[in-house]
Formats: C-alpha cells, structure tokens, sequence
C-alpha cells in the first residue's frame, strides 16, 4: 500500500518529530528520551499525573491526547507494539508531583508487561505511586466470563477523559483511579473491520477480506475478528454491534450514556454520521438518553477501513467529567 | 566444551542474521493469528542489539555484561510482548554468566534454564497457551534432565532444541489463549505461534554456533 | 468500495440527520429547507452572517466548520455537486441580522452559478447584502496568470476562519469581505494524490493510478492533476509542492505564515505528521515563521488517499483572526 | 406540427429513461475529464423532474407550467454546475410556451432558442471551451438558419440535432478551458465533454419523441 513516508524503520520517531514541531505550546519531547512526551505547559502542583501511551498508529491516539483536562504524558511505542518500560518510565518521573501517577492503558500483553515494569521501577527507584487502569472495552475479545481478559479500543478514549477530568478536578490517585475504573467498567465497544491496513515495513495487507466481506469484532490491530460475513446496509451492522454492546451491558430506560462512533482510518465522517443516526435511532427508541455524542476517527488503525461503536453509562459523577473542557493537540472541547 | 565472550556474541550475532531472514515468516505467522508485527518487532530489536555489538560491546568480555546489555537493548527498542519477554530471559540468565569471560557446560545450563524461568515468570503463560511458553517449556525440562545425567551441555541442549522444535510444532493444533488472538477460536487452529517460532529459533541458532565453534 | 451505507442515492441525507442529532447544540436543520443547517444558538444581533457550502464528501468541510468563531450557516449539496440556490438562499434569510451576509465557497462552475443565483435572490427577494469571496487556493489548478480561475481546496478552511472571526469581532460586512479576500489571496495550497475515491452510486474509482504512482496537482474531486510520476519519499513530494507554493507566492525571511497539512481521507495522521516536519524544516531553514499549525483530515475526498500542503501569510490582522477561538462540532480551537 | 402538453412530458419521461440508460456512460466521461459525477448528477435531477411528473404535473396541460417545474425541479434536485445551465434552458424556454396546451413550430424553436441562448448567458461559456456550449451553439445557429428557410420545425431541428452531434465530437479534440477539468492540458483530449454530450442526448431524444409522436 502507498504511504507518504520517508524510511519506514523511522515513521515513528519522524512522526514525533513533526508533532512536537506542530504544537510546541502544547507538548514536548523529553530529553531523557525521545519516545516520551509530556504537556509543554508543567504539570500542576498537587495535581495527580496521568499517563497513556501504547503502540503508535492509532493517531490520534495516544500522542493526540496529552493536553489540559486529558493526560499530562504519553509513551510512544513502535506501531502496534506496546512502549519499552523506558519512556514510560521517564514520562511518569517528569509528570508525577509528588501526588503520583495513573496509568491508562489498553489490556494487551506487552502493555501490561512494560507498564508493569514501568510501575515497579517509578516505586523502586523514585516512589512513585503508580495506580493503573487497564481498559477493556472490546467485546468481541473474550466473553462476559473473562471480562478481564477483554482488548481495550476505541473506548480509551473515555477512560482517559475520565481520569484526566478528575485529575483535573483535584481528585487524589485513589479515586482518580476509582473513577477511571468505573468508566472502564461502564464502557463497552463493538467494531466492524472492512478494509486492512499495512505495517509500513512489510506493505502487506494486514488481512484479506474479499470485496463484499466484513468482519465483526475484528482488533485494534488487524487481530482477527470473531465473525466473517457478507457486507451488510450500515443499519444493519449499527444494530448488530449495539446489540452485542446492549446484551453484554444492559442499559435502563432514562439512563444518560455518552456515544462514540470511532473511525478506524479511512472510513469516512459521512459514513461515522450515517452510523450515528443507527445508534441514534435505537437509543431514543429504547429511552436511554444520549448525553454527549463524538463522531470521528478518535483511535485508529493506520488505514484500515470500518468502526466501532462505543456506549459508555455514565452516572452524574462521570457525566461531569466528560462534560470537563479539554485542550490537546488532536481533541479539543469547550 | 567453552564458549568465549567472542563466541557467545557470534550468537547474538547469528540471531541478527537469522532473524533478517526469518522476518517475513514471522510477520506471516502474526498476521494470521496477530497483529502481524512480530517479525518487524523482532528485527527493531535485534537490530538494536547488533549495533550495541558494534559499538560498546565491541571491547567487552563480560559474558554477564553482554547477556545485560543484551536484554536491556532489546528492550529498549521494542517493548511489544517480546520486549519484556526476551529481555527479561537475557537478564536473568546473565547471572549465569557474571564476570565470566569464558562459559563451561554449567554456566551455559544455568544460563537456558534462568532464562526460560525468567520468561515464563514475566509472560505468567502456561504450556498449551499458544506462546513461546509451548516452545520453551520442553526445552527447559530436556535440557535439565539430559544435563543431570549427562553433565554434558551440548549433547543436553541438542535433545532440548529438539523438543522445543515438537513444541513449537505443537502450537498448530492450539487454540489460542493469551495475547492478542485468543479470541480468535478455531480460526487460530493451523498456524504456528510466531513466539514460539522465534523461540525455537533462538535456540536452534545458539545450538548451530556452538556446533560450529565446536568443529572449528 | 465497500461503504458502510444504506441507499447510495440517500447518503447525504442520512449523514445531515445523524450529524444533526449528534450536535443538536450545535447545529439545527431549516424547517424551510433540509439541505441548509445554522448554528443553533442564532446568530447574534448586529453581526454580519457568515454562509459557507459546496458539495458533500469533504467533511469536516463543510458542514463541520458550523459554530462560534466560524461560519453562521452552510448549504450542503449532493456529493462533489454545489448545492442550489434554495438551501443558500434559506441560509442566508436565518442568519442575516440586517449587517449582510459573507458566502465563502470554492471557485468551481457550479458553486459560482448556485451562490451567485442565491446572492441575486437575496437580494430582490428579501433585500439582503450578499458578499463573496471565492476561494482560489489550488496553485495547480491555473497557472499564476489565471490566477483567478484557480479552484478552492483546503485553504478554504483559513479564509472560512478569517471571516469568522473577522465577523465575531465585529466587523462590518464590507471588512469581513475584505479580510476573507486577503486571507484568500495571501494563501496558497499544493495536493499529491496516491488512491482514489469512489462516489456511492457509481463504487468505480475516481481515477487510475499504478501501485507506485503519485498525481500532483490533483483535484478535490478527483480531477486530474497536472503531472503524474513516480510515488516519492515524503520529504522530497513535501519539497516539491512546498516549492510550486512559495514559487507562486513569495514570502519574504521574517514573515509570519499558518500552515495546513491536510489529508484526504484514508492517509493516516502519521503520514501528515512526517510532512508536517519537513514543511517546518524547510519554512525554518527559509527563516519563516510558523504562526499555528494544523495537521489532520480538514478537506477530505470521500477516502481519497493523499494529502496537501497550504500555507497562508499572516499578517498583524490575520494572526489574530487565526488565532481567534473557535467552537464547531468537527473543529474547537482555544 | 403540433406537440401537445401530453407529448411534451412525453418528452421529458422518454429524457428519465435515457439519462438512466447513459449513466454510467456519462460518468465514465466525467471520470476522465472531472469530478466523475455528471451521470449521477443528471440522473438526481430527472428522477426528481419524473416525480413531478408523476405528481403535481400529472393534470397539468400549461406547457409553459410544465416547463418552469422542470427547469425549478431539476434545479432544486441538484445544483452542480449543470443544474443552473439546464434550469435556466428549461425556464427561459418556459416564456415561448406560456399559456399554451399545445404547441406549434414557431414556439417550439423559440422555446430552444431560449433554452441555448439561457444556457449561454448563465454559463457565459464559449465555443471551444470544451463545454456543453459546443453541442448547443451550433444546434442553435442551424436551427435559426434553417427554420428561416423552411418554417419547418421538424426538418430545421432535425439538422440542429445534426450540428449538435458533430459539435459534441468536436470536443473531443479540445483542451479543457472551463469548469473542472480546466488545467488538464494535453490530458483532457480523447474525451467527449460529458455535458456536451448529456446535451446532445437530451436534443436527440426531443427529436426522436416529435418524430415518434408525428408517426403516430
Ligand atoms: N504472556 C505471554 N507469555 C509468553 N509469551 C507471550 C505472552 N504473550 C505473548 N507472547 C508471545 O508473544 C508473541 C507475539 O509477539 P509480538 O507480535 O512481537 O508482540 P505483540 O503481541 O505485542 O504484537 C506471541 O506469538 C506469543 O508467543
Ligand atoms: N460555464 C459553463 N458553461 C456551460 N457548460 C458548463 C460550464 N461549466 C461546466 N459546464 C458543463 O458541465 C459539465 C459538468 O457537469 P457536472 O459534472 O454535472 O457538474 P460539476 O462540474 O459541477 O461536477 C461539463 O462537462 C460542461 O459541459
Ligand atoms: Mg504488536
Ligand atoms: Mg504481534
Ligand atoms: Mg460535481
Ligand atoms: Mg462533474
């Protein structure tokens, strides 16, 4: 596949680069290493840290995300792969104001290993406080009886506009922590996969599906996904991935719930807002009130083609904080 | 048998040039069960480590020294799984190895077993996961008790890479259970996990070495 | 293409409904006429309206820039087609407060005889001062004698911005025409496409292009560009389009610019940021001086594969309308 | 000759059906010279003309009412660059046949010398610019020559038609100087201007509907 790159052994470091150029009121390479990059703006005393981070090629997640009212440092890993304890390490030194640090990260095996690492490190050489929440929104990943087990996508997002609300707010790492893990607890996310992405150092399809394919539940990262079938009307694939999100987290008439239909690269808004109105429609017929709505590509994989749907339940302390203004790079809101 | 610090970098070295050539299989392997990235993972970090060969490594014979830098590289320019997975294997096993410029049959048993030990208590997977676990495993319980009788490494490591080949061959017929395709189902039934590929590679590539340092 | 769509002929419907209800704070659809949206909170009394709009299949453009600090109003046409001077002519009467109303659009046949007829009607019908600018942007699109008949891309976006803010600040109709005309005439934009689009009722791609192939000069719509070749490394297409801009418009050391890096659908914010950094490299080594920067999807082509570089000079004015905040569902600036 | 108000909505459903038929052709044209949507674009637009025909035209016999509807119609459908070139040509032609149910040879050529001379003005496109002006001018300037002659519509349109087909062709050789595809240069020869060819196609079907019409 064709990309606008230089050296495809160097798109990350080069992307940062270019970042770090573009907004350089809002965010900065640290020295100590280069894969880490923290608001540009000092963290505020008293304030807790919050920390993201994972692969890169999910743009604008996660460097797009550090700024006011979200996270105040991002480790960056190479694409699809989880950061060495490293950055992470160096990000939560440079962010942590004595009040210590959350971490917010998708559950995936090499995420949960270097943060792990990480965490340990920033208590045994710095005492640190490291609280972490890992997010596992995708349904399609494991089933209800291994929850834990489940990916996190595009609901990261929500998470870590949650923790970085109440971080925001002055929260301490406990219930900074706490509320992060009920957003996490409250979100569900269900994708549909259509067209591949390729890595830019093997150009190759990351899977075939044939032209008038889909697949469900298909992973942030290609991963394969839990069903193949024909292409079908928006609505119908709207109706089946709010249905998996629906039974797996039943929701009560009058309940508030914040919607994200997330591109995964080269879907387009028009098609975002076609779904949208699906996810619209179901929800006002069954009484559940949509609170705040995001339509967009917020967490992507490369230029892979589909979406994932996103609820998120929020009760009135998390309706708070996704009403909480923000200022990054990549997301902002009044 | 002795291997040399200069030997135990011509390892390191070998798996450089191994990997190379591996990394499309690899990637292959990923794409069907993964995210199709550990053939590139494993050539960022090899690379890296190659260039640490190249440049401070260069002088030393520490094979303690080698085996930290090693892990400690890999790490740094990979993260992914395999980061922690395989840095942590070359960090423990460099116990083994500290302050030693020249290994006997002992160390390099020490050595194997510390660093598989390190890779299972990292990764927390079980044999039958699908993962390198699968390949490693075996490995670990031949080489510990073909040493035993024996008290000889290399005869011990050539049944180990042996039975780390069977288990890695046995991750085809595996439904996957950890990492990022274990809920993939049937659909991960006939491939081989790309760890535990890259793991028996590594083993079969130290195996090669020491055979040729052997001879020569 | 595989789309996630119902009924092709009905996508730019649905997607108004669905951004509709996604926004209801936002943006509000006429009652007199579906394919017009305004903001949703009026427009303030004594400001000069601000009307913008083209064919669908760009968004964020248009529909996206509709909000506090940019425009009043947008007439949404049907994919790559101008709409008709009804949806226009709508806009215009709900957002004209007596100060007159600015229309901002791209300088294509269509969008000249559509806004041009509605601008008529607006004025024999209702008494209404219409002012125009038409965005000429697309340096390839005309050579520099004919400036005038060049087409509006991506830097639709400042002069939108421009006129916005110039018309939040409160300036008179007049001004506001002016400030969006300089800010039109002081910018300049260069695209490369790499992959096509295809409209939802055709699916057949928009052009040909090999697997190591790159069109500069490419339209917004597809439209052939002007030189075919062989798919470069980013720095080397960012050098050459950075050169046809500052070929065509000369800036001199010290001047102040903004810079858009804009991609056209399915390139990946990655690749916009590696470009971004070779643009700054090269306006830096010329000693000119990034004002603010904005790299994303802005302008899109359906999922169109490339992107564009547009740089605007700035002067003492313009930096600050650039500057001026900005809150639209699909853009938030602080 | 005489065509009636039922013979020219005729008219305008046997110009539906072709424009349904010459989609895809017309994109394609489109595709290589523009933005790829005219045939979808001219197919909006009379689909929407063929609801009113189906609708709030059905009883109407005003071939001046029927005619400001579809130039309004098909306007309201699409804009584009050919819904105010095709409105305008609908609506001015309306004047010629204003009040009438039935229409004669004068008023048909004066209702498509208003449609041409509407389009002209509206678009202020000349010969050679590579536009549906290329079809129309010439058809224009035949009509008016011959109809002087003969004060026969049927015949003078029927050499009208003639010109406008060769106007069309005539395209093909052109460099593109209007619209979308204006800066393509030596790349837009070898294509027919799409809207010169819908043009072509809507003044063919006319002539094919009076002819069938007189036959019958
Ligand atoms: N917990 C674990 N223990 C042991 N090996 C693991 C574990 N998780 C993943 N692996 C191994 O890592 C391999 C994948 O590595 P790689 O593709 O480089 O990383 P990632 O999964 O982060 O993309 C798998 O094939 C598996 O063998
Ligand atoms: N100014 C003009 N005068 C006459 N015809 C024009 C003019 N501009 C464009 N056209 C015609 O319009 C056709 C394109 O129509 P269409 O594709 O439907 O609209 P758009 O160009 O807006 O996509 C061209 O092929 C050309 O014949
Ligand atoms: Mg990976
Ligand atoms: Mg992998
Ligand atoms: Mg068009
Ligand atoms: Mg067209």
């Amino acid at each position: 596949m064709k990309k606008l790159i230089n050296n495809p052994t160097k798109v990350v470091e080069e992307m940062i680069e270019g970042y770090v150029k573009a907004y350089p009121k809002h965010v900065r390479q640290l020295a100590e290493n280069e894969r880490a990059l923290v608001t540009a703006k000092a963290t505020r005393e008293g304030k807790v840290g919050v920390l993201i981070g994972g692969g890169s090629g999910h743009e604008p997640a996660f460097i797009g995300y550090v700024g006011d009212g979200m996270a105040d440092g991002v480790a960056v890993g190479n694409i699809f792969a989880s950061p060495p304890p490293d950055p992470i390490l160096e990000a939560t030194k440079a962010i942590d104001k004595g009040e210590g640090v959350i971490y917010v990260y998708g559950n995936y095996a090499g995420d949960v290993m270097n943060f792990g690492m990480a965490a340990e490190l920033a208590d045994l050489e710095s005492g640190i406080r490291v609280g972490s929440v890992l997010v596992t929104d995708d349904v399609a990943s494991a089933p209800k009886a291994e929850k834990e087990k489940r990916r996190g996508i595009a609901g990261e997002f929500f998470v870590t506009k949650v923790a970085g609300a109440a971080a925001d707010k002055g929260y301490n790492l406990d219930d900074v922590v706490r509320v992060a893990q009920k957003a996490n607890d409250y979100t569900r996310t269900m994708g549909v996969g259509l067209t591949p992405c390729s890595l830019p150092q093997t150009g190759k399809p990351s899977f075939e599906l044939a032209e008038n394919e889909m697949e469900i539940g298909l992973g942030h990262h290609g991963e394969p996904g839990i069903e193949k079938g024909e292409l079908q009307p928006a609505d119908q694939v709207v109706d089946r991935l709010v249905n998996d999100i629906l039974t797996d987290m039943p929701i009560d008439l009058g309940e508030k719930v914040a919607v994200l239909v997330n591109g995964l690269g080269s879907t387009t808004n028009m098609e975002l807002y076609i779904m949208f109105r699906r996810v619209e429609q179901i929800l006002s017929e069954k009484g559940i009130e949509i609170h705040r709505s995001y339509v967009g590509s917020y967490s992507t994989s490369l230029e892979m083609g589909g979406a994932s749907v996103t609820i998120t339940r929020l009760d009135e302390e998390l309706a708070a904080f996704v009403d909480h203004p923000a200022d990054c790079p990549m997301y902002v809101q009044k | 048998m002795k291997v040399t610090a200069e030997e135990l970098k011509t390892f390191l070295k070998n798996v450089v040039t191994m990997i190379e050539e591996q990394k499309d299989y690899l990637c292959e392997l990923d794409r069907k069960l993964g995210d199709g990235d550990h053939g590139v993972t494993m050539s960022i970090g090899w690379q890296a480590v190659n260039e640490k060969l190249d440049g401070d490594l260069k002088e030393e014979v520490d094979c303690g020294k080698i085996s930290i830098l090693t892990g400690r590289t890999f790490l740094s320019a990979v993260g992914s799984s395999v980061g922690p997975l395989y840095a942590t294997g070359f960090m423990r096993g460099a116990k083994a190895f500290q302050g030693k410029s020249e290994l006997k049959d002992e160390d390099l048993k020490d050595f194997w077993v510390a660093f598989i030990e390190g890779i299972k208590e990292r990764g927390k997977a079980e044999v039958g996961d699908k993962t390198m676990i699968d390949t490693l495993q075996p490995a670990l319980e031949s080489l510990q008790a073909d040493f035993e009788k024996s008290n000889n490494f290399l005869s011990a490591f050539e049944s180990a890479v042996q039975a780390a080949e069977k288990g890695m061959e046995s991750t085809k017929d595996m439904l996957s259970k950890r990492g990022r395709s274990s809920r993939l189902g049937e659909r991960s039934l006939g491939t081989t996990d790309p760890g535990a590929a890259s793991a028996f590679m590594i083993l079969n590539t130290f195996l090669a070495t020491i055979k040729s340092v052997q001879v020569a």
